[in-house]
């Protein structure tokens, strides 16, 4: 899949720095320092607004929605139509009312395997970077493991394997293939943190591992994380559109990919549905555009190079 | 020698990732539930039709069953890969999986290889362009311009191009690598029935192609044009374009060109998703075919292929990286 | 941006000047053959994957082509939908006692490669099934002890059991030249791909995977039925949607696929020539574990019958594409004759709710304070009901049927397993409630056996062979066994019916749909294609339906 | 006509999230052919964003908002890019501070020498012409065939250096040429640079914070505070008599630490904030001659005693006035400031029982590189003792084994042999060389760190009660009000008074000075016995180093504490240190009481070390 690399600062990043800025910026505010410097950034901005509309259409599906997504009741094949903005399916099920809720699935796949796949990266990139010795040698063997083994193959033959298609089995499969890279980039940074005399300091203070990890270490490491999860949330999103335009995700959730695949097995292009073909296309770019513009806000934080001036 | 020492190292990481994936190759369908040979059957039967039990058995023996256990098994599966012997396909029976991806390889091979060519040279030179032009009229298009069509979900674009140019338009084939009248061969009519089935695939993965380059490209060089020896070689009089290309884009380049070492690597696998919208015969699709049918040889063999293919790549990659970046010689990386 | 612009515009330039020079051309005018014959139809696809590889073996199943269908030849051919015994290679076949078959080879036939067609080459192709259990798809050297040839046109066969059972398996196997087969070292593992020597009505003219191309024999036994000179297969895509498309444009005089709103994406766009006819198939059906409670229960069960909204489902989930099924297990109208007269609406249970919730609850199953229906220990009802995920109209059938029962209180999770994990779950008896196929053959036996006799069956954890439900009844067991070893038709239509009122009374499955056999083809080049009003043959039956074929216009229909 | 003329310059910073910020603000200057000038001034006054505006290297968000820079008659500021880059390096080159990067990484250095030389259509044998300009900086032709990452930073700031004379320019800019490099590498780069220029005559502008070494080289220093220049003038009369308070503080700061009586000043208070609006002088905050009208005319640049200043008490003469040329210059220049002088040492200090003892110490580092394995004794044979109250400076250049008795005191890392004993207050004995786990908390208790970058050793997210918050509830089982309020006490006796006002603050809001105090009272929280100072004044401005020093002279003495003070500096070694251990090459080479040490220096490594400092005094002395 060629969805771009996520925009992640280079290892060594200033992410200090943005912490520093964040914190100063949110002075006078109550809103979060991170999100003040976001909002600042005027591509940023439109990605928040544009992933804000988005969450409230998944919020507000079942409101939005004129009628239940899986209710076929309705003649079908149709165009669109006053009653069916975007017509209906070959199952006589309407296509707008999929289109919203297929939001829903697409911001709790990107959520959950965001979440899911940064933890991963976090857990094993912090403890390679901050244990060292053999363990980082055993961790860094199997990040690299986890970057060269082919994604989408491996993606295709976890989720064909499984033996219970779900949603969650999507959201495993996308967090398993997905976390190396932002772990190989947090160990990274956690090489350049740990040498901080800060965190030597700490130690001097008496401080335990796991406290310095938590509290010295990790918050130092908000954007990156921020934007790791943003990364993998993006691959998400993508990875289940795809692996649903297989037909490998789950046929009982309603979500763009499996209404892509849908349209294109209900013979949308024989009966000249576009709009069935291009809005859960359509809708998933601007989803992952959304992302994309708040992460090239974070990258210009985090790496001053990159700054708009 | 410190090079030495970082080859060395690459090497083994290399033979290591190598023996996981033969590893991880030969357990994956060992843990799975179900029978292949149930599985071609129903396959065949389709899902409304009851199948035959004794259809089942036959294909049972014509599989064969793997001898001894578990750990005899894998002896004699790295026995094999090691020969280059990964057995026949279930779904192709009697054709061995070599000779199945012998077929598949070039398909993929020709269109994502000249793809990817093509997508490198142009993102960078773009990449390079709207580093150089920054903060202008070029480079925001070609920023932001790049970032939306880059997100838009690839499969989704070649569906699209597939309604547009081959249905509505009729201007192109819908699908295959070649059409049904002319016999696969050097021959022109041949070589031009292939090429004009591989116009809307190519298009779909040139669309989409140079976007990480570029972007990656832009990036790195925005950095290098920061650095003190940049600025010391405007300082020194250089002309724009030698800044820009010896002190901008021969160090952003570097990144890139490993990236696409590794992405030619990635060509082994072929382009799952196009591959299947154009039902282009390529490694991609075969794959998605063999995991579908369960025809484990088939895609322990696809999978182990693609592996490799990025594992040497990588590694290639890494040489390279040494080559071309004097500083990685002396520091490790990673 | 300019230079992706510009590449991509060289591209397409090049690409339509090549168009233009008709580099690809593979049309050809369509228009009359040889001596009034057609010239060539085009068909679907031919199998082998989506990579196809020449593979003429016919008992390679899963990786043949679909020419080996024409190219090789069985001693019957059956009438699928009427069920009737057409002689073929054997013109006459005799029970000389329950267990010896003799059969009377017709002469003149030929090899394509000119060899004569004899005896000798039956028993080859027997024994040689019998060496090779891979190749013995039908199973029948289950039922054979000895294939003997008396004389050049006589071929006996001994069975080691009354052998009435397997006669339509011969139907299915292909027999294979001596003279060819005996010289290939490994017949399992033969492709068969260079000019595959058949008896057949057609010969390998060319292929290449996209395109599998045939051609006439003109020594063809029966060559004067034969009135087209060459068919095309083409290689289908894995969505299909190009082929309905391909469908609806009419390059295709016939096909075998799915279609979405078949009536306005062919049908209406030539109503004259695009027909299509879909005859029913096996039985889709409601299995439940009857190892487990409530649904060890028969009066559960049948209380369970007027549930399922089988009209619903056939409209919604199979697009109206399909017929109810009876509960009778047998396919109606097609195998009517085998129905019991008294069994009302030919056993095509109506959707009542309200019967169903009353059948229940007097049953012993009533509903609680909640609505919730409750079991014989007092407690909520709840179980699962699984559907492969993947196969898209089941999971719209499972809507429905969820639905439906939890109209009647129960609570029902809906699962999509992969289908492999489905099939082993229903295999080793791991479920609770989900669905399966069976009957819609020719064989009786077959169609009762396979599902309900005991010996198909496994206890819970162990592979079942195909009683999935575990249906274990002594007095079912015989009468399969009676289907069995009945020659004549009056005491198989006796067991048959006793089987019927098992089904309904006793109901070991619930029976809701017809899987249909995809079937779609025009006439504007060929007409005497089986349909509704000429049911001579189903639409798998290519012998049949290739020497019934006439060229459009010439006065047949 | 000179050779550069700076006309009213001004350069703004106009970043898009926070204010914009005048770095530079109408400046002028001039400098003639062949004139060495420096330019004085700490972090952040804007000398480095006046030096790229005068090469026209300012990259967004910085622009010139005023002015003109006119070189050989060419205005800069808007001549058009091939003008320009005709006359860059040309005429006009540049050495830039950071040696580290300013050499294409990727390219070898033959090939920065050719594209120098092609770029000006140069003729001849690039290889020869190289070789004589590396030989100018006293580097083997061999250099020429090497990767920048294989010099070391010595070796790449003189080919820098060579680099910058290839074209023989008219001009030479350098910016802190030198910063970052050893002291003894520094002295011998700046000798080079000094002979090089009698040799070739070129005209230089020297950047640089380091006063010392400007004073020495320059013949005309201007000094620039917040962005003005606010003193220029020759570096003799500049010695003699500095005119504005500033530059004064400036020379207060320096001294020669081999005089018997050494005195050194700063500067209280931090340099203004620019991108605010200020009324009057903008260093009437910090100056002790303040007058009314400083706090609202802002002073002109005007003409005073052969040179410029802008100050208005010393333009209406009413600076008090000091007559130089002696050898304790310093003492009474800085007298208007605070002051620390030697400290007085306790009486018994000798006699106390060590708290510390470091007995025959070795530390080999094994390294493997692919197959082969080397190893570097980075320490032998050491041996010390820290007692109560006194303060032992160990002296050395970079390399030579001093960060690693640090870590080795502190538990950090084990001797390869040799001991490490520490007695406490109630005569345990500890041998440090093998503590772990809970006992190796524990000895931390009683042995705490100052770092040498208080930018680093404050997590930047974190407050300063969180900071002090930790050592208190780990030693001292101190949670919440209690701990604040003893954090409050900490601040307070580090001088960060009111502690009230610094308590919630985030590092980024502190002067470099107050964060030092704030990761000196860190240190003090769980009230230890030793302190081990890593170079703890050298990130810190030269202004306000005294201050630091004072403040650790204090705690020794208040405190009883033994303090091993590391350094590279022996000024300050010679300010706060009772005894001195001259550390070359992992050995002890000297050691002895500071001012016999110092004064008297036998070892021969010890006197190169003494040379180095630049001495801009004995310069005024001479003339």
């Amino acid at each position: 899949m060629s969805t771009p690399a996520p925009a992640v600062p280079a290892p060594g990043a200033d992410t200090e720095g943005v912490q520093a800025a964040a914190t100063a910026v949110a002075r006078g505010t109550r809103l979060p320092g991170w999100f003040v410097i976001l909002w600042r950034n005027r591509k940023c901005r439109i990605g928040i607004l544009m992933l804000a509309a988005f969450v409230l259409v998944a919020v507000f599906a079942p409101l939005i929605a004129p009628y239940d997504p899986r209710d076929d009741a309705f003649p079908t094949s149709l165009g669109p139509t006053a009653d069916h903005w975007l017509g209906t399916t070959a199952q006589g099920e309407d296509v707008f009312s999929q289109l919203v809720v297929g939001a829903r699935t697409s911001l709790v796949v990107g959520l959950a395997a965001g979440v899911l796949s940064t933890l991963i990266g976090l857990v094993v990139g912090l403890t390679a970077g901050f244990v060292g010795g053999w363990v980082d040698e055993v961790l860094s063997f199997l990040i690299n493991l986890g970057l060269v083994v082919p994604a989408l193959p491996l993606m295709v033959t976890l989720a064909a394997y499984a033996p219970v298609r779900g949603l969650w089995l999507i959201i495993i499969v996308i967090s398993v293939t997905g976390w190396a890279y932002g772990a190989r980039i947090k160990r990274s940074q956690i090489i350049t943190l740990r040498t901080r005399d800060y965190i030597t300091a700490a130690r001097f203070a008496g401080d335990r591992t796991a406290r310095i990890i938590a509290r010295e270490i990790v918050p130092n490491m908000t954007s990156l994380i921020v934007v790791g999860f943003m990364g993998a949330a993006l691959g998400a999103i993508g990875g289940e559109a795809g692996l649903a335009f297989l037909g490998l995700g789950d046929p009982l959730t309603v979500s763009w990919g499996t209404m892509l695949n849908q349209a294109s097995l209900g013979g949308a292009m024989l009966t000249g549905q576009w709009a069935w073909l291009i809005a859960p296309g359509l809708a998933l770019s601007l989803l992952i555009t959304s992302f994309t513009l708040i992460n090239f806000g974070i990258d210009a934080l985090s790496n001053p190079h990159l700054r708009e001036d | 020698m410190a090079p030495v020492a970082y080859f060395v190292r690459r090497f083994l990481f290399f033979l290591g990732t190598l023996w996981a994936a033969v590893t991880l190759n030969f357990l994956i369908p060992r843990l799975q539930p179900g029978d292949p040979a149930e599985a071609i059957v129903s396959r065949l039967a389709g899902q409304s039709e009851s199948i035959d039990p004794a259809q089942v058995q036959a294909i049972r023996v014509m599989l064969g069953t793997p001898d001894g256990n578990l750990f005899d098994q894998y002896v004699q599966y790295l026995g094999a890969v090691l020969h280059g012997d990964f057995g026949i396909s279930y779904t192709y029976f009697p054709y061995s999986v070599t000779h199945m991806i012998g077929q598949a390889l070039p398909w993929t091979v020709i269109l994502v290889g000249v793809t990817q060519i093509i997508s490198f040279v142009v993102g960078t030179l773009l990449g390079t362009w709207a580093a150089y032009r920054r903060n202008s009229r070029v480079d925001s298009v070609i920023t932001l311009g790049s970032t939306f069509l880059g997100t838009l979900p690839f499969f989704w674009l070649a569906l699209l191009l597939v309604y547009v140019f081959a249905i509505t338009l009729r201007w192109f084939p819908e699908r295959g690598g070649y059409g049904g009248g002319s016999s696969p061969g050097w021959n022109w009519l041949f070589i031009s029935d292939a090429f004009q089935h591989s116009v809307l695939p190519a298009v779909a993965l040139l669309i989409t192609g140079p976007i990480g380059w570029i972007i990656g490209m832009r990036n790195n060089m925005v950095q290098s044009l920061g650095e003190d020896h940049t600025r010391l070689a405007v300082a020194r009089g250089l002309p724009r374009r030698r800044v820009a290309i010896t002190y901008g884009a021969r160090i952003a380049i570097l990144p890139n060109v490993t990236g696409f070492a590794i992405a030619l690597g990635g060509i082994l696998g072929g382009t799952v998703l196009v591959e299947t919208v154009f039902n282009y015969p390529g490694m991609g699709r075969l794959l998605l075919e063999s995991v579908s049918s369960r025809d484990y040889p088939l895609m322990q063999a696809i999978f182990l292929f693609t592996t490799i293919g990025v594992l040497v790549a990588n590694f290639l990659a890494d040489l390279l990286y040494g080559f071309l970046d004097p500083r990685v010689r002396k520091v490790e990386s990673v | 941006m300019k230079r992706p612009r510009l590449a991509r515009i060289a591209a397409v330039a090049v690409a339509v000047a090549l168009a233009a020079s008709g580099c690809t051309g593979t049309e050809q005018e369509s228009g009359p053959g040889t001596e009034g014959r057609i010239a060539y139809l085009d068909y679907g696809d031919f199998g082998g994957g989506s990579n196809p590889q020449a593979n003429y073996n016919p008992y390679l199943d899963a990786s043949r082509l679909g020419a080996t269908e024409y190219v090789f030849e069985q001693l019957i051919t059956y009438d699928n939908y009427g069920c009737q015994a057409k002689p073929w290679l054997a013109t006459e076949w005799n029970w000389t006692d329950p267990r010896t078959l003799v059969w009377k080879l017709r002469s003149g036939v030929k090899w394509n490669d000119g060899k004569p067609f004899s005896a000798d080459d039956v028993t080859f192709t027997f024994d040689m099934l019998k060496q090779h259990k891979a190749l013995d798809t039908k199973g029948i050297w289950r039922y054979l002890s000895a294939v003997e040839a008396t004389d050049p046109q006589t071929v006996t066969m001994r069975f080691t059991q009354p052998g009435a059972a397997a006669f339509t398996l011969f139907s299915e196997i292909k027999i294979v030249p001596k003279h060819v087969w005996s010289t290939v070292p490994d017949p399992v593992t033969f492709p068969n791909a260079e000019k595959p020597v058949g008896t057949g009505p057609f010969t390998v003219k060319a292929f290449n995977p996209q395109q599998l191309t045939l051609a006439r024999n003109p020594d063809y036994w029966q060559a004067d039925k034969v009135m087209v000179d060459e068919l095309r297969f083409h290689k289908a895509d894995g969505g299909g949607q190009i082929d309905q498309l391909k469908l609806s444009r009419g390059e295709y005089d016939t096909n075998a696929m799915f279609v979405p709103d078949i009536k306005k994406a062919y049908v209406d766009r030539d109503p004259e020539h695009n027909k299509y006819w879909y005859p029913s198939g096996g039985s889709i059906s409601v299995y439940m574990n009857l190892t487990k409670a409530p649904f060890n229960d028969t009066a559960f069960r049948k209380a369970l019958l007027p549930a399922f909204n089988r009209q619903e489902i056939v409209d919604k989930a199979q697009l109206g594409y399909v017929k109810p099924a009876s509960q009778t297990g047998l396919v109606v109208p097609g195998q009517a004759d085998w129905l019991p007269k008294d069994i009302p609406n030919q056993g095509v249970i109506a959707y009542d709710q309200a019967k169903a919730d009353a059948d229940l609850t007097a049953a012993g199953y009533p509903r609680n304070g909640d609505g919730k229906r409750v079991g014989k220990d007092g407690k909520p009802i709840q179980f699962s009901f699984r559907v492969p995920g993947s196969w898209t109209d089941w999971v719209q059938a499972q809507r429905i049927i969820v639905a439906n029962l939890t109209a009647l209180g129960f609570t029902v999770r809906a699962e999509t397993p992969t289908p492999e994990a489905y099939e082993n779950d229903r295999a080793i008896g791991n479920y609770d409630m989900l669905l399966g196929v069976h009957g819609g053959s020719c064989n009786m036996f077959r169609n009762f056996q396979e599902p309900l006799a005991s010996d198909q069956s496994a206890p819970i954890g162990k592979k079942a062979v195909s009683n999935f439900v575990r249906w274990n009844d002594p007095r079912t067991d015989q009468l399969i066994d009676t289907l069995r070893t009945a020659t004549d038709e009056a005491a198989q239509k006796a067991a048959v019916a006793d089987l019927t009122k098992v089904m309904m009374e006793q109901v070991p499955m619930i029976p809701l749909w017809y899987g249909a056999k995809w079937f779609q083809y025009r006439t504007t080049k060929a007409v005497g294609w089986p349909n509704e009003e000429n049911p001579y043959a189903a639409p798998s039956d290519n012998l049949l339906i290739i020497t019934n074929l006439k060229p459009a216009g010439a006065g047949a229909k | 006509m000179a050779l550069l003329e700076v006309d009213h310059l001004s350069v703004t910073y106009t970043p898009r999230d926070q204010p914009a910020n005048r770095a530079v603000h109408d400046v002028s200057f001039h400098i003639s052919e062949g004139e060495f000038v420096g330019l004085l001034g700490e972090s952040g006054c804007g000398k480095s964003t006046l030096g790229n505006a005068v090469l026209r290297l300012l990259s967004p968000p910085a622009r010139i908002t005023g002015g003109r820079v006119t070189f050989d008659g060419v205005d800069l500021t808007t001549a058009d890019e091939e003008k320009l880059r005709e006359l860059r390096w040309v005429d006009l080159s540049t050495v830039f501070q950071s040696s580290m990067n300013s050499l294409n990484p990727v390219i070898r250095v033959h090939a920065q020498f050719a594209d120098t030389f092609a770029a000006h259509k140069v003729p001849g044998d690039v290889t020869e012409r190289a070789t004589e300009l590396l030989e100018l900086v006293a580097l083997d032709r061999r250099v020429l065939r090497a990767y920048p990452h294989e010099l070391s930073g010595g070796m790449k700031q003189r080919v820098a250096l060579a680099l910058a004379l290839a074209l023989r320019p008219k001009l030479v800019l350098l910016d802190e040429p030198t910063t970052g490099l050893d002291v003894v590498v520094q002295r011998g780069i700046l000798t080079r640079l000094a002979e090089l220029r009698r040799e070739l005559g070129f005209a230089v502008l020297f950047i640089s914070h380091d006063l010392g070494t400007v004073l020495e080289m320059a013949d005309r220093v201007m000094v620039m505070y917040g962005g003005e220049i606010v003193e220029d003038r020759r570096a003799a009369d500049m010695l003699r008599e500095p005119r504005h308070p500033y530059s004064r503080g400036l020379l207060g700061s320096y001294a020669d630490p081999r005089l018997p009586d050494v005195r050194v000043s700063y500067i209280p208070g931090r340099p203004p904030d620019l991108s605010r609006p200020h009324t009057g002088c903008l260093f009437a905050a910090r100056c002790p001659h303040v007058e009314d009208a400083c706090r609202t005319t802002h002073p002109d640049l005007l003409p005073d005693r052969h040179g410029l200043v802008r100050c208005l008490v010393a333009q209406s003469d009413r600076l008090p006035v000091v007559t130089l040329g002696s050898a304790d210059a310093a003492t009474t220049l800085g007298s208007h400031f605070p002051a620390t002088g030697t400290l007085d040492r306790p009486a018994d200090a000798a006699e106390a029982a060590p708290v510390l003892t470091v007995t025959g110490v070795s530390k080999r580092y094994t390294t493997r590189r692919g197959l082969r394995t080397s190893s570097v004794e980075a320490v032998r044979d050491v041996s010390f003792a820290l007692r109560p109250g006194v303060v032992t400076a160990l002296v050395g250049q970079s390399g030579s084994g001093k960060s690693t008795l640090a870590r080795i005191v502190t538990a950090v890392e084990r001797p390869t042999s040799g001991e490490v004993r520490f007695t406490g207050d109630d005569g345990t004995d500890v041998r440090v060389d093998r503590l772990r786990g809970a006992a190796l908390r524990d000895y931390r208790r009683h042995v705490q760190m100052v770092f040498q970058d208080p930018f680093s050793a404050l997590n930047p997210t974190r407050t300063v009660a969180y900071a002090l918050s930790r050592p208190l509830a780990n030693f001292a089982g101190l949670r919440g009000a209690a701990a604040r309020e003893r954090a409050a006490q900490l601040l307070e006796s580090v001088g960060l008074a009111p502690a009230g006002q610094f308590l919630d603050k985030l590092p980024h809001q502190l002067s470099g000075g107050q964060r030092q105090r704030v990761v000196t009272a860190r240190a003090l929280a769980p009230d230890p016995r030793v302190l081990i100072a890593d170079e703890p004044i050298s990130m810190l401005d030269v202004s306000i180093r005294a201050e630091i020093l004072e403040l650790l002279g204090d705690l020794v003495r208040d405190r009883r504490l033994a303090m091993l003070y590391i350094t590279h500096d022996l000024l300050s070694a010679r300010l706060l240190a009772d005894e001195v251990l001259v550390l070359n090459q992992g050995v002890l080479v000297e050691r002895g009481p500071t001012r016999e040490v110092i004064g008297a220096a036998r070892d021969e490594y010890t006197r190169l070390l003494l040379d180095s400092i630049p001495n801009p005094f004995a310069k005024a002395a001479a003339g």
